[in-house]
């Protein structure tokens, strides 16, 4: 693989959300904003030990569901990615893809400590180290696993950036990733190789719902256009 | 079957040496080109019919991989760990697939992690290390740690109070990865060696970055 | 009746079937939390799940026949919502009758398996054939029932099967296999355990909602409700004597929701071939006796 | 490069087609995944594709201090970590020569059975998950979590125990924890009842259960199969019994069996085995107080800690069947070579693509549950 | 329990029984975060005043989660063994194995029942914990799991070290202790955590760790060679060692919450050891390691052939500068040889360090009298620098009435006697004054002569100090003292000795009350009420010594700075005249180790100034 280089993220901080002249139009915003926070759907994907917390803190004993949360199955319909774990290259591929399948807005939450600086396995050959890297994420919750309870307070703090977004501006690191897309694809290209790249068009994404920044095109989306090719829809064959 | 014919049937090994560990752990030492007939020999006339494991280790020194076929017996209640050697620069062995089955994950895996091919496995391809594409790395040459230090990057953290000990004069004195990453537990708390770490900063040799 | 008149109950009968469909959500997952020994989600839950899910930023339609099939599965519903005549509102239940709303019930099927279509998800493929056989399993009892109690009943349209069960007496009285039939196609209607078989997380991950997401996703949602509005309200109106007032409809409605949602959390599903042999054999006997009797 | 499950792949004229089951599927236990060809609803083909969990385990172990290890064994299996502390340390000890005392000894059994209830109660839920079922799920999860609060009253941590170490365990029992062990054993028998009436008794579900995954005793044997999976085949063995360690040679339990080899055996089994861990426990109890003593027996300072060279092959029963660690020292202050014998790396791979090859794509999930593959057995 | 036959078909009903959860309450947990039990493993704090900066830690850690910090604020002191280092932890790597906690020596680090701890995604630093006695977040969380001694990963309990019967040593001058043997001393060895608190603590810096670690893994020669880095006196310092590095040792922390009995590593045995299993020609060679063959032209003169001289020679000699020693008696050694008894350094260890110290290159010539046989003037014409490292040869007296009769001698002149054979002749009973080692030597010397010529032990020794922490002499010395039969009484001091007819006839002494006055200078407090008689043939002052600086020549004193009568070094040992440099126990005080140091230091700089 390729040789580490340190790729510099531009204008980190998000950009406010631009307030509307409508009132209504503000209370409701509000209200959506109320409601994402009081409903998220929860994709787990058991990239590490920590999945193992995670059907406790769903089940009886802890209630997820007490909180509006509950897991879904497929990245089309969550809310939230939760890596539970270390993240080995080979996963951390699949979870890339599940993260842009994902629609916005999207919240990405790292359990344990193996999401923030290797964790366990930082001399492992074949483990990511920093999910940040790859993706923007809004909440960490430590812990080498953390328990049940830590993992509904991380929820909860989670609950509380989504609900106080436009004031704090918390919990819209999903627009990160499209404002400093070249960073995170730079990051990607570094570990996975070159000719990296995704089904979805971010990109195109980024354009469609304005949400490009000085970040979102640079030398290493470059590299993606001389790899990437037009995908064709999928005939149904019955 | 008593423990004396079990020994006979190790015995029509040429070259072989036993060795009893205790009453259930029987430990076989055998050139490379006699070990299918042993097992064939053990499955067929002794019922060991349970591979328990195949395990490679890299004897880096000796230039040797060492092959290490767990054998049970469920009417003896007896493992017998027969162990051989093979040379590490031409890793190739047959494979004991026809024997036995769980051989084909084994095989495979000691193919991936070490290189060792071994002919006449049905699936000599990649597995788990289905990304990977540098050397074998359960072998010994394969540092993990320096290649993860090439690889990755640390989380720089810098939070208050770690400024705060800074502007006094103070801050990061020992990483954790010098100690690990120099491979023994050498000493860099005493005086002398961070006496010898402040003057390399005072260099600029990045003491602390 | 006026034209005004109309329009305003053509557009109030889907809202209360949404307010109440929401309620019977809520009810459902409380149900199951109570069950599995839990507390379960908060009141305001189901509404907060489609808000959400229609307040998404980013929305991915899989093109055009995707959009129209949500649309069509929505539409189905609310199309039977305004067949069915509720206390103090007919819509136009009198023009239509219980063979119009039957057809209107395949249609939301019908418009998922468009939609679907369009994904090219292989598990939405497998769905969505599975979901059309469970209709199919569950649509012979379903048709004989309703046959049954159109014949009993004399007539075809809701309003007449409801007037005569409160002159006379409760369907379920009069054709209690009937009754029991109608429950068994109720629980495969509603795609609950065991006939749970196209959703089937573990078997292809939620079969036709694999690639439904945001709007298209909270289209489900409301279609859920809608489906759970129907199915109460529709046999409580068969065999339940409707109802006078909505005090007397909706705990007929709920009582009705609530006996499927408790069974579907003790039992797993059955296979495919399973299902449409028990539906094709145990509901449609109980059926075809219930017949015997009332012909 | 793009990754593999990208685009599906189209298959010539044939009418079957490919479909994936993981790595993130609720039919998958962990990070693992299937490929499957499929003709209509049956598996022509299902080939695994592991790896998604790899850290490479034993080239960390290789770089780790002998007492290093302690904290990472564990990781190995998640649902079950026990075994895999005490095996590690049963390997060490028999190079180093030296025995756990006693009261450790009877500890280490107390930890084992604790953890296998657990495992067995997931694994429950987990099976009944996959034909649609989810309350012995949520009931189970919630049981086992009542043994969890155990683990961490006398281990300190809930599920990662790190409470063996070669030469005994960490720290004595808590005051009063027998008590609170022989309550919760009771409270877990005056549930059987409810997980009868649920799960054991439950039409549908035994006519899901039956006839799926079957496993025949000589394929069982050819593929390496062990644990609950190989007795659900008719053939009664069990490491605890046949290659005692620890004291079991010592404790009364029976080995249950069944003899078709389908999901429905594998799960009567556990459940059996699970009685057997109560019954197992309440020998403990009973015994335990009268057995006095170190829990530890000295090892040298872990810093400058050097085993003598030598090698050893510890098997341990796990929940999962057979599992063993082969320890390689070079009588250096790390480990030479540490190979784990997971069990799942015979159940996961090579005997669920045997058995998913002809089963229905609805059984697919419901076999792997019933062999209750563990992946990172398999990644390492 | 119910047996489930595999026939069973089940039933349809029996599912529908679970109803009845209609009617039971639900299980869930409340909301906020459970206690957590008593032993849990949650994040950690860490007691700042116990923590000693050792980094046990950080070589524990199995995840490299573990960073060392300096704390500017806290002071460090070496002799204590106390550094200014503090573990911060990496939660981005932590496992929470307690793995750290089981080995902290002093028990400070420990984890507490505190679990929660979450952050923003722009917040990780908040992972990175300096870890206070009040936990991550400040809460003051209940601990969890700490250190019992059960989980202590540590051997607190030093190998015990086989010596003497007292009977059977008491009549000659045979050495006391039996020394290791190589399973001992491996295991000994086994117990350090190598935290190289020693090192620090030690005035020469000796390479403790490495070496402990050599002999650990049996290789002795390997561990002569990290002694001879910093110590050309290797087997007197295995035996006569004041060994501060055991005080600062890790191990030896006490701590009446934590760990009760805790020994330090006997450094000193490992080190005596492994130079008495390593033969002269193998030190030998070792011993030339890293010599120069290349002559500077230089030369040196070194006055004193005691440790500090001899060690500053060695190094000059490796240097390639010429080294002349001039010893005034007629074997070198110094104090080594003159001060200590035979019981304790036997000589032929010290002619095998002297053997070595001169295979490198360094002359000595014995028997030449600085002042008297060579003048400083001629010595300083001859060398481009001098050192003099004469040492402390002349005993102080406690100018107490009587004690110029004599009777009443000094102990060093007594000691530099014992060894020169028998011709003394030992008092039947004998006084000491004072407490410290030198006075043990002489009380211990004396007995064993005693025993030797008159068969009976009678020798008294009185200190000012109260017997305990404050005495003065080592407690081993204290305590075979008294298993040789020497009296020892503590608190008294000397009034006057009793004088009949110009002959000695015993000492008076008195109860002391106090030691030092309110600002801690000396000063004792004596009650004068309490007054006991000592009868005995002979007084022996041990109470200090005093260096003879008379060689020096008038000029030369007048030309030096003086501070407290010693001469005035600056931090290298060069005084105030640019070729001259001292070192050792005259400007140090009497500490073996220290005048190695000493030596090396003055060597240092001599060689910078000579190369300059």
């Amino acid at each position: 693989m390729m040789k580490k280089e340190l790729k510099i993220k531009s204008n980190k901080t998000n950009q406010q959300k631009q307030k509307r002249t409508n009132p209504l139009a503000n209370v409701f915003d509000d209200f959506i904003d109320f409601c994402q926070s009081k409903s998220l759907f929860m994709l787990h994907y058991c990239t590490g030990c920590g999945a193992i917390e995670l059907p406790p803190a769903m089940t009886s004993r802890f209630d997820m569901e007490r909180l509006g949360i509950q897991p879904m199955v497929t990245p089309r319909q969550a809310d939230i990615l939760l890596v539970t774990g270390y993240v080995s290259v080979k996963t951390l591929k699949r979870v890339i893809l599940t993260y842009e399948q994902m629609q916005a807005p999207k919240y990405v939450i790292g359990i344990c400590s193996c999401t923030v600086n290797g964790g366990m396995y930082w001399q492992s050959y074949a483990t990511a180290k920093k999910l940040n890297e790859y993706m923007p994420v809004d909440v960490y919750i430590a812990g080498c696993m953390p328990r049940p309870e830590a993992v509904l307070e991380g929820l909860n703090r989670l609950k509380n950036n989504i609900k106080n977004d436009r004031k704090e501006q918390k919990g819209s690191a999903w627009k990160d990733y499209y404002k400093n897309y070249d960073y995170y694809l730079g990051n990607q290209q570094n570990l996975f190789g070159k000719e990296w790249q995704t089904p979805v068009d971010v990109i195109a994404e980024a354009k469609l719902y304005g949400l490009e920044g000085e970040g979102t095109y640079g030398e290493n989306t470059k590299k993606l256009k001389m790899v990437q090719h037009p995908l064709l829809p999928q005939e149904m064959k019955l | 079957m008593s423990l004396e014919s079990l020994n006979e049937i190790l015995n029509k090994i040429n070259t072989i040496k036993i060795t009893h560990k205790h009453k259930r752990r029987i430990r076989v030492d055998v050139k490379a080109d006699s070990l299918t007939t042993l097992l064939e020999l053990i499955k067929g006339q002794a019922s060991f019919l349970h591979l328990s494991a195949i395990t490679c280790v890299d004897w880096i020194e000796d230039n040797q991989f060492e092959l290490v076929y767990h054998v049970w017996s469920y009417e003896e209640n007896c493992l017998i760990s027969a162990h051989t050697r093979i040379d590490r620069d031409d890793a190739k062995f047959v494979t004991v697939y026809d024997l036995y089955k769980p051989a084909d994950f084994f095989e495979r895996d000691i193919y991936e992690m070490y290189g060792v091919f071994f002919i006449g496995s049905p699936r000599m391809e990649k597995f788990i290390l289905t990304e990977w594409f540098g050397m074998p790395p359960m072998r010994k040459d394969f540092d993990s740690e320096a290649y993860v230090q090439e690889t990755f990057n640390w989380t720089e953290y810098n939070p208050d109070w770690l400024q705060e000990l800074s502007d006094q004069g103070g801050g990061i004195a020992i990483k954790p990865e010098d100690i690990r990453l120099s491979g023994t537990l050498h000493n860099k708390a005493t005086h002398r060696e961070r006496e010898k770490a402040k003057k390399e900063h005072v260099v600029g040799k990045g003491w602390k970055s | 009746m006026s034209f005004v008149e109309i329009i305003s109950e053509l557009v109030l009968m889907p809202l209360i079937a949404f307010v109440v469909g929401l309620m019977m959500v809520l009810m459902m997952r409380k149900i199951s939390a109570r069950l599995q020994r839990r507390i379960g989600p908060p009141f305001f839950q189901p509404i907060y799940d489609i808000v959400k899910l229609y307040g998404k930023d980013t929305q991915v339609s899989h093109g055009l026949i995707h959009d129209i099939g949500i649309v069509m599965a929505v539409g189905g519903y609310i199309g039977a919502e305004i067949l069915l005549p509720v206390p103090g509102m007919e819509g136009i239940a009198d023009k239509g009758g219980i063979i119009t709303l039957s057809y209107f019930l395949m249609i939301p099927s019908l418009g998922m398996a468009l939609g679907v279509g369009q994904c090219a998800n292989p598990n939405g493929s497998i769905g969505i054939s599975r979901a059309l056989t469970a209709m199919l399993a569950y649509d012979i009892p379903f048709i004989i029932v309703v046959f049954g109690a159109a014949w009993h009943y004399e007539s075809t349209s809701l309003i007449g099967m409801i007037e005569y069960q409160q002159a006379n007496a409760w369907g379920i009285i009069e054709m209690p296999f009937l009754a029991i039939a109608g429950l068994f196609a109720l629980q495969g209607m509603l795609g609950k355990q065991p006939f749970e078989i196209y959703i089937a997380p573990a078997e292809i991950a939620t079969g036709p909602m694999v690639e439904m997401s945001g709007k298209y996703m909270g289209g489900l949602f409301v279609m859920q409700t809608f489906q759970l509005y129907t199915a109460g309200v529709l046999y409580a109106s068969l065999f339940l004597g409707g109802g006078e007032s909505w005090l007397d409809l909706l705990p007929k409605a709920f009582l009705v929701v609530a006996i499927p949602m408790s069974i579907a959390f003790l039992f797993p599903r059955y296979k495919t071939e399973d299902l449409i042999r028990i539906l094709w054999k145990w509901p449609v006997m109980l059926a075809l006796i219930g017949l015997a009797f009332i012909l | 490069m793009r990754p593999e499950n990208y685009q599906a792949v189209p298959l010539g004229d044939s009418n079957e087609y490919e479909i994936f089951i993981g790595p993130n599927h609720p039919g998958i236990e962990g990070n693992y995944a299937l490929k499957l060809i499929l003709d209509g609803d049956t598996v022509v083909k299902g080939t695994t594709d592991a790896g998604y969990l790899h850290r490479g385990f034993e080239k960390l172990m290789e770089g780790r201090l002998w007492i290093q290890n302690l904290a990472i064994v564990p990781r190995i299996c998640v649902p079950d970590p026990a075994p895999m502390e005490v095996s590690y340390s049963l390997a060490v000890e028999e190079i180093m020569g030296i025995d756990a005392p006693i009261r450790a000894q009877w500890i280490r059994v107390l930890q084992l059975e604790l953890s296998r209830i657990a495992a067995h109660l997931f694994t429950f839920g987990g099976h009944a998950a996959t034909t649609g079922m989810y309350t012995p799920m949520y009931w189970g999860v919630a049981d086992r979590d009542l043994v969890l609060d155990l683990f961490e009253d006398f281990t300190g941590g809930r599920v990662y125990s790190i409470y063996n170490i070669p030469g005994g365990v960490r720290r004595e029992l808590p005051e009063g924890f027998l008590e609170k062990l022989s309550h919760l054993l009771d409270y877990l028998e005056s549930r059987q009842n409810d997980y009868d009436n649920l799960l054991f008794t439950n039409q549908i579900f035994v006519q899901r259960a039956k006839g799926v995954g079957v496993l025949s005793k000589e394929d069982a044997l050819e593929y390496g199969v062990t644990g609950p999976n190989l007795r659900a085949c008719g053939l009664a063995f069990d490491v605890r019994r046949d290659d005692p360690y620890l004291i079991y040679d010592q404790l009364e339990f029976d080995i249950p069996t069944q003899q078709k080899g389908d999901a429905w055996s594998r799960i009567l089994v556990r459940r059996d085995e699970l009685f057997q861990s109560i019954h197992i426990l309440r020998q403990v109890i009973a015994k335990l107080p009268s057995i006095k003593g170190p829990i530890r027996t000295a090892i040298p300072n872990p810093l400058s800690w050097n085993v003598p060279a030598g090698e050893a092959y510890a098997r341990v029963e796990s929940s999962k069947g057979e599992l063993a660690y082969y320890v390689v020292s070079d009588g250096g202050d790390k480990p030479y070579r540490v190979h784990v014998r997971g069990p799942s790396s015979m159940h996961a791979v090579q005997t669920l693509e045997f058995l998913a090859k002809g089963a229905r794509i609805e059984d697919v999930a419901q076999i792997m549950f019933s062999l209750d593959a563990c992946p990172p057995e398999v990644d390492r | 329990m119910k047996k489930i036959d595999y026939r069973d078909k089940g039933s349809i009903l029996n599912p529908l029984k679970n109803l009845q959860f209609f009617a039971r309450k639900p299980i869930t947990e409340k909301l906020e975060p459970r206690p957590a039990s008593a032993s849990y493993r949650g994040f950690h704090i860490n007691d700042m005043d116990l923590c000693i900066g050792c980094s046990s830690c950080q070589k524990i850690c199995d995840n490299a989660a573990i960073t060392m910090v300096e704390v500017p604020s806290i002071k460090e002191d070496a002799a204590k063994g106390i550094r200014n280092l503090r573990p911060a932890i990496d939660y981005g790597r932590c496992c929470w194995c307690a793995l750290c906690v089981d080995i902290c020596p002093t028990s400070a680090i420990e984890m507490t029942r505190e679990y929660v701890h979450t952050c923003d995604g722009d917040d990780t630093d908040s992972y990175f914990v300096f870890p206070s006695e009040n936990g991550i977040h400040d809460l003051k969380f209940a601990k969890g799991w700490t250190k019992t001694e059960d989980s202590d990963l540590l051997d607190r309990i030093r190998r015990p070290m086989g010596e003497m019967k007292p009977e059977a040593r008491i009549n000659n001058f045979d050495e006391v202790v039996d020394g290791f043997t190589m399973e001992m001393a491996v295991e000994e060895a086994s117990r350090c955590v190598d935290c190289g608190l020693c090192e620090d603590a030690c005035p020469a810096h000796m390479h403790a760790p490495n070496y402990i670690r050599s002999i650990y893994e049996g290789n002795l020669e390997q561990a002569v060679e990290w002694m001879y880095e910093t110590n050309p006196f290797s087997h007197v310092c295995g035996r006569v060692c004041t060994h501060i590095c055991e005080d600062a040792c890790s191990l030896g922390r006490v701590d009446e919450n934590g760990v009760k009995n805790s020994q330090p590593i006997a450094i000193r045995w490992l080190k005596r050891f492994a130079m008495d299993n390593v033969s002269k020609a193998t030190i030998k060679h070792i011993a030339q390691k890293g010599k120069t063959h290349i002559k500077s032209g230089k030369s040196v003169a070194v006055i004193g052939a005691g440790p500090a001289g001899l060690t500053a020679a060695f190094d000059l000699a490796k240097k390639g500068h010429r080294v002349t020693v001039y010893e005034a008696l007629p074997k070198a050694g110094g104090m080594t040889r003159y001060g200590i008894p035979n019981y304790r350094l036997p000589e032929d260890r010290l002619d095998q360090d002297i053997e070595v110290i001169t295979s490198v290159g360094v002359k000595i010539n014995y028997n030449v009298r600085v002042g008297t046989d060579i003048s400083m003037q001629q010595i300083h014409q001859e060398n481009d620098a001098v050192i003099l490292a004469i040492g402390l040869h002349n005993g102080r007296s406690t100018r107490i009435s009587g004690s110029d009769n004599k009777a009443v001698v000094k102990a060093v002149d007594l000691l530099r006697m014992i060894p020169q054979g028998d011709k003394f002749i030992a008092p039947k009973s004998a006084v000491v004054i004072g407490g410290g080692n030198v006075a043990m030597d002489i009380a211990r010397s004396m007995a064993r002569l005693q025993m030797k010529q008159h068969n009976k032990v009678n020798v008294v020794v009185s200190a000012l100090e109260a017997l305990g922490n404050s005495f003065l002499a080592d407690d081993e010395e204290v305590s075979e003292s008294l298993e040789e039969g020497i009296t020892i009484l503590d608190s008294r001091g000397p009034k006057q000795c009793v004088i009949s007819k110009g002959r000695l006839t015993g000492l008076e002494t008195v109860n002391v009350l106090s030691i030092f006055d309110n600002k801690g200078r000396f000063s004792p407090k004596y009650d004068n009420s309490d007054l006991q008689y000592h009868p005995a043939e002979m007084v022996i002052e041990a109470i200090g010594q005093s260096a003879d600086i008379t060689l020096l020549g008038k000029d030369l004193i007048e030309e030096l700075d003086w501070d407290r009568g010693r001469i005035k070094i600056n931090d290298n040992g060069s005084t105030s005249v640019e070729w001259l440099w001292s070192a050792g126990d005259m400007v140090k005080g009497p500490d073996v180790i220290n005048a190695v140091a000493d030596g090396h230091r003055v060597a240092n700089d001599i060689d910078s100034y000579l190369t300059r």
